[in-house]
């Protein structure tokens, strides 16, 4: 189990590190997609298979292709490839360097403390049963945020189809 | 004819000077030239100003008039430009016909007054070279970009023998190629909308969907049409040309040809203009055969159009049945007439041949057969809910919009007007028929598509009314420009054997004159109009067909629908191809 | 030792079964149009035309594969390969019968679901990749498509998994030892299959490819073995979810007298046969149709079938 | 964007034809493998769904139930042309579309066959006119001659029939590097020499005044 384990983060830091330094957007999407894919596995590995099947299902699943969906919209090109080429502005890198490194230290101490990583099995139930349960508020808290995301959306949308509308009368 | 003086004198007293003459015509469409300057004001005061008007322009066309004989009595002209306007309100015609100078006349433009106009008059500069002022994008409508000469002026090669032979070299491949790229500012169009970007999609010649080689050119705002550019000319054969080097019987195979799917409906106006102006009456048997082979071709081209517009629209099924049925019909028409799509079986002054012996039993059979498919085909495609989603409110228009760009046949019909031709001006003998015309209120893809199932009904009573009353008698007239004569008189004595040589040989010599047949062909009015210098060729040939306005009239209709939208509005046209461009 | 071996054994079986149905369909296919269509469909290839799909197999092995020079060559290539995996992987966690099953996982239904989410991967990038405005409207219809209808499609079976309590299909198919779920879940079952039919992109769901709209759709630019991925990649799917559907809603291979894999297999068949029948007499939706159809009806209804089914349950505990 | 769709050995689309008998039998494995791919290509034409005029809609007719193409497998019309073998050049070639159509043939994978279907695409038929391609066999390589104005969906059938048996004898490079990396095509028959003897033999022809029973159902 452990070799499956590095296997899958392996292929997460090096996925990662693609959509980083990828010119082509599209591409760069897919490393992600990957890199995603690598993150479920290590989920599953470390038993929580529900989390890992809500990852693929939401994040790659759904979330991932809209933003593909929005790239492919926008028609980015080799143009945008050749502009991202061209500027690399070596400040812009010294922030999230030093951000993420100091994440890589925790990373390696937490994994040399051996500490809180858990083995046992967490299944749908438990979730569930934890969801409603010590962290209701918080659950419900985010079906608010969710709900007026929804309105918000559909508002959004009654805006446009009713622009829309005005302009075939005219 | 007594409004028809009416209208004459009207404008006469009116125009005054304008009015050069007036033409006597063989189909009594009243026919009056006018001088170029005048010619404007003359339509507009017939399309706005008089009363009952004549909305529709029906046709408009040029003769090259350099090498006519027989001219008699019409103004000087080395080119003339017809106007052909039609007034449904009145049921009549008339022709405005303007004389032209020069090598290269040019002439003011009507697209102010008839947004219908833009096509014709291209197709006019295209094939005379007749220019028109005052308008943009006069350009190539029929020949390739770069094409050399006008092929109807009477100096232009007819045959591709006659031409430098062709062949396709890489250089000129990417020259076709790279002329065939489209340019949306040479249109007008821009690639940008209010608030969006728009795409471009290149919808044919090849596609799918597209029912032949034809090109539109779309403006998308997502998969919304914001503008479209058709674009003919893909399958254009020169018909017109053609008939210029046929004899007047040689010519009907190419008539077949014209909208293929409509098999001898096509010959029908042809010999029925040749027969007025060689004034020949054909029996009554003649004209029962020739309505009932009609009718089974009406049938024949709505069942090809019924299976594949529902293809268009996703079923997959439609399309074998209704080809089965065809079939079915093409197994009387082989028997009838011995071909299948192209039968070029009628003649001048009668048919090919007799009926032949157990014609009845077989249509007898095949009656009610079609009327339980076609309560099976309501079931299955008119009645099914996702098809009427998909068809109804699409494509509309409305009845006015229909008269001022020339929509006739089941489109015209589909806007709720009782117009038919076989009732209005009933020809070879409709009036003796009992069917009724069929007509939608709502001018959409599902109007048109009631209106043409409908139409298949009443075709069938017409062919049932015709088996059960089919007059004794020959098969083809008896006068001497009957082609080919009937043999039992050649045998007879030495004049009609010389007739009948000449008549075979040469061909008829057709007294001269003009007239114009239309007729209610499957896709719309279909009309003939040949003029004669009194010589075994006609001298002209305009050939106008239905398909080439309902496909002008694309991009008034499809704006603001949907890609998939187009193709049901494609469908519901149901043009051909070489219906549009001949 | 020996259950490895087993389970190589069921792996392959699985594999070469899963192929050899969807090559088998493909002739039961045109055979079934045919006869629905007055016709014979292919009947002169080996008896009773069943070599055809081997002669087209063959045949498109053996084509020339081409990547156009405008494309991005490697999620060109990459796109049929993500279609045929996304479709295959699934089929481990279907139960063939008792105890036989590549991996009989608890979250065997999630895992169904995340494998139909990953599949649009193929179909969008491959229109995208494609360079083609035909193409790249076909992955358009298709990612609202398919991210529309996997909703549904979740949402439906969450009925079921009320009922059964348990994400493991193995469960699931126990659990309809009294009663078929398609009988009390029958509202969940019509959305499953529709939702289902939208997925594999069959018709009359086929915008992604509609041939008279958009050509080809995504795989307009394909050809040869690529194309030949995303054909058979079709079909596996749909005996993918007629599987599904059998062993979500019909019992799976539960069944009297009878192997169960024979069940199991014949009720797969009947539906799709069902696929097929659908195939021929429907027309196409519009597009927007038929995302206004997924939103505004099925939405509601696999909210409301996941109300009653909890309502009904809590009540009855 | 200066690209075509041409393979790089553009030059080969009508190669110098290499004898059957010579070929057959170099190396057993291998032609025994090439005979399983002949019959596969045999088997599974796939026309491409494009038309031009009347003979079309005869195309299309051949298709339907009453001749059923798909009996031989070649039911899958797809509208595109990289996924198609044949492409059957069903009506009158244009001067304005022959650019098109060339592109069209271009785009198609290897191998892939052509069939001029009536007579305008054999060789312009009635249609002497300037704005006709006399032949669609002046811009692209034509495999076998459909006559007719336009042929029945039998005689299109019977063509098609013409070009699998074709097939089923053709040998083409398995791949560049295996075998040989010619294309062996035996010459196509003409069917007037073939038939003569039985058209010659038809001295009673039937009657036209007369409907024969049954007459019409599949005379083809």
């Amino acid at each position: 189990m452990n070799t499956a384990f590095y296997i899958a983060a392996i292929v997460a830091v090096i996925s990662t590190l693609m959509v980083i330094i990828e010119f082509n957007p599209v591409h760069a999407l897919l490393y992600l997609i990957v890199s995603l894919l690598s993150v479920a596995v290590i989920f599953f590995l470390l038993g929580a298979p529900f989390a890992a099947a809500l990852e693929v299902i939401v994040y790659a699943g759904a979330i991932m292709v809209l933003f593909v969906f929005v790239v492919m919209m926008l028609n980015l090109g080799p143009q945008s490839a050749a502009g991202e080429r061209s500027g690399w502005p070596g400040r812009l890198w010294f922030g999230p360097f030093v951000l993420t490194a100091a994440l890589l230290a925790e990373l390696v101490f937490v994994l040399r403390g051996g500490g809180a990583v858990g083995f046992r099995e967490v299944g749908p139930q438990e979730v569930g049963l934890a969801l409603f349960g010590p962290y209701l508020f918080g659950t419900e808290l985010a079906s608010m945020l969710l709900l007026s995301g929804l309105i918000g959306a559909y508002h959004l949308g009654i805006g446009f189809k009713a622009a829309g509308k005005e302009k075939d009368s005219l | 004819m007594n409004s028809q003086a009416t209208i004459l004198d009207e404008l006469k007293e009116r125009f005054g000077a304008a009015v050069l003459a007036e033409q006597p015509a063989r189909d009594a469409v009243p026919t009056l030239w006018v001088e170029s300057g005048e010619v404007r004001s003359v339509l507009k005061y017939l399309k706005s100003e008089t009363t009952a008007p004549y909305r529709m322009l029906y046709d408009l066309t040029a003769i090259d008039e350099r090498l006519r004989s027989h001219r008699d009595g019409q103004p000087e002209a080395d080119f003339s430009v017809i106007y052909h306007l039609l007034s449904l309100d009145r049921n009549a015609d008339i022709r405005v016909k303007t004389p032209l100078k020069g090598e290269y006349p040019s002439l003011w433009t009507i697209t102010d007054l008839w947004s219908s106009a833009d096509w014709y008059e291209r197709e006019v500069w295209d094939m005379f070279g007749i220019v028109f002022e005052g308008r943009t994008g006069l350009r190539r409508i029929l020949l390739p970009p770069g094409w050399e000469g006008h092929p109807l002026r009477k100096e232009h090669p007819a045959r591709a023998t006659e031409m430098e032979p062709f062949s396709l070299p890489p250089e000129r491949q990417e020259s076709a190629q790279e002329a065939l790229r489209f340019r949306p500012e040479e249109w007008g169009l821009t690639g940008r909308g209010e608030d969006t970007d728009l795409m471009f999609l290149n919808l044919g010649p090849q596609h799918p969907g597209a029912h032949g080689v034809f090109r539109v050119l779309l403006q998308l705002d997502g998969e919304e049409i914001v503008g479209a550019v058709p674009e003919i000319g893909f399958h254009h054969r020169g018909a017109e040309k053609m008939a210029e080097r046929q004899t007047w019987h040689t010519f009907i195979p190419y008539t077949d040809r014209i909208d293929y799917l409509g098999g001898v409906m096509n010959n029908l106006p042809y010999v029925l203009a040749v027969e007025k102006l060689a004034g020949i009456e054909v029996p009554d048997r003649v004209k029962v055969i020739r309505v009932m082979m009609v009718e089974f071709f009406r049938i024949a081209s709505h069942l090809v159009w019924y299976g594949t517009f529902a293809q268009d629209l996703g079923m997959l099924s439609p399309v074998f049945f209704t080809f089965n049925d065809r079939e079915r019909i093409f197994d009387i028409v082989k028997a009838v007439m011995g071909g299948r799509m192209h039968p070029m079986w009628f003649r001048i002054g009668g048919v090919a041949q007799d009926l032949p012996q157990g014609w009845e039993k077989m249509v007898r059979e095949f009656l009610p057969y079609m009327v339980h498919r076609l309560k099976e085909y309501d079931r299955t495609i008119m009645r099914n809910r996702i098809f009427k989603a998909r068809t109804m409110g699409i494509g509309s228009y409305s009845l006015p919009e229909a008269i001022e760009w020339g929509v006739t046949g089941p489109g015209l019909r589909a806007c709720g007007l009782a117009w038919d031709l076989r009732k209005k001006r009933p020809y070879s003998g409709y009036d003796q028929f009992d069917f009724e015309i069929p007509t939608a209120k709502s001018g959409d893809c599902y109007g048109r598509s009631v209106v043409r199932v409908e139409e298949m009904r009443q075709s069938l009573r017409i062919i049932e009314q015709c088996v059960n009353n089919m007059p004794p008698g020959s098969y083809k007239a008896l006068h001497p420009l009957t082609t080919p004569p009937l043999k039992e008189h050649a045998l007879r004595d030495i004049e009609t054997l010389i007739t009948h040589f000449l008549g075979v040989s040469w061909g008829p010599v057709i007294p001269p004159g003009e007239v114009c047949v239309a007729i209610e062909a499957t896709k719309g009015w279909n009309s003939y109009y040949l003029v004669s210098d009194g010589s075994i060729h006609s001298y002209r040939t305009r050939i106008r067909t239905p398909s080439f306005a309902h496909v002008q009239m694309i991009p008034l209709i499809c704006r603001g629908f949907m890609v998939a939208d187009l193709l049901a509005i494609l469908g519901s046209i149901d043009y051909v191809m070489a219906d549009v461009d001949r | 030792m020996s259950d490895i071996q087993c389970r190589l054994i069921t792996v392959f079986v699985v594999l070469i079964g899963a192929m050899a149905a969807s090559a088998a369909l493909i002739w039961l296919e045109r055979r079934l149009l045919g006869l629905w269509q007055d016709r014979y469909g292919p009947n002169r290839v080996g008896l009773f035309g069943l070599l055809q799909v081997m002669a087209d197999m063959i045949k498109i092995f053996f084509k020339e594969d081409w990547i156009p020079p405008f494309a991005d060559r490697p999620v060109f290539v990459v796109s049929p390969a993500i279609v045929v995996a996304a479709t295959l992987i699934p089929f481990a966690v279907i139960p063939f019968s008792p105890g036989i099953a590549i991996a009989d996982l608890n979250i065997g239904l999630l895992f169904f679901l995340a494998m139909a989410s990953l599949s649009v991967y193929g179909i969008v990038l491959g229109g995208w990749s494609s360079q083609s405005k035909y193409s790249l409207l076909g992955s358009l219809r298709a990612t609202a498509q398919l991210l529309s209808y996997e909703v549904f499609m979740g949402l439906s079976l969450m009925g079921v998994v009320m009922m059964a309590g348990s994400f493991s299909l193995g469960a699931i198919v126990r659990a309809q030892r009294g009663m078929w779920f398609c009988i009390p879940q029958f509202v969940g079952f019509v959305i499953f299959f529709i939702a289902g039919l939208a997925e594999t992109h069959r018709m009359p769901f086929d915008l992604p490819e509609a041939e008279s709209e958009l050509v080809d759709g995504y795989h307009t630019e394909y050809s040869g073995l690529k194309f030949g991925m995303f054909f058979v990649g079709e079909y596996l799917g749909i005996t993918f979810t007629s599987l599904m559907t059998v062993t979500l809603f019909f019992g799976g291979w539960l069944g009297p007298v009878l192997p169960p894999i024979v069940w199991l297999l014949g009720k797969t068949v009947v539906f799709i046969c069902l696929f097929i029948l659908i195939r021929a007499s429907l027309p196409r939706p519009r597009y927007d149709q038929l995302m206004s159809f997924a939103w505004k009806v099925l939405l509601p209804l696999s909210l409301l079938n996941l109300l009653v089914t909890a309502g009904v349950l809590l009540t009855r505990r | 964007m200066r690209w075509r769709f041409s393979r790089v050995d553009k030059p080969s689309r009508r190669p110098e034809a290499v004898s059957v008998d010579e070929t057959v039998g170099s190396n057993l494995l291998l032609s025994r493998l090439e005979d399983m791919v002949a019959w596969g290509r045999k088997n599974s034409i796939w026309p491409f769904n494009f038309g031009l005029s009347c003979c079309y809609v005869e195309m299309a007719g051949s298709i339907t139930s009453r001749y059923d193409i798909a009996r031989f497998g070649a039911e899958v019309i797809r509208g595109t042309p990289r996924e198609s073998d044949l492409m059957v050049i069903a009506g009158t070639p244009f001067i304005k579309c022959a650019p098109i159509i060339l592109r069209l043939y271009e785009q198609m994978m290897e191998p892939r066959w052509v069939i001029s279907m009536g007579s305008c695409a054999n060789s312009g038929g009635m249609y002497d006119i300037y704005s006709v391609v006399q032949g669609v066999d002046k811009i692209l390589p034509v495999d076998v001659y459909v006559p007719g104005c336009p042929p029945s969906p039998g005689a299109f059938m019977e063509g098609l029939i013409m070009l699998q048996n074709a097939i089923a004898v053709q040998r083409r490079p398995l791949s560049w590097v295996a075998g040989r990396q010619s294309i062996a095509r035996p010459p196509l028959p003409s069917m007037k020499d073939r038939k003569r003897e039985e058209r010659s033999r038809m001295t009673v022809l039937p009657n036209p005044d007369i409907v024969y029973p049954g007459k019409g159902k599949s005379d083809e």
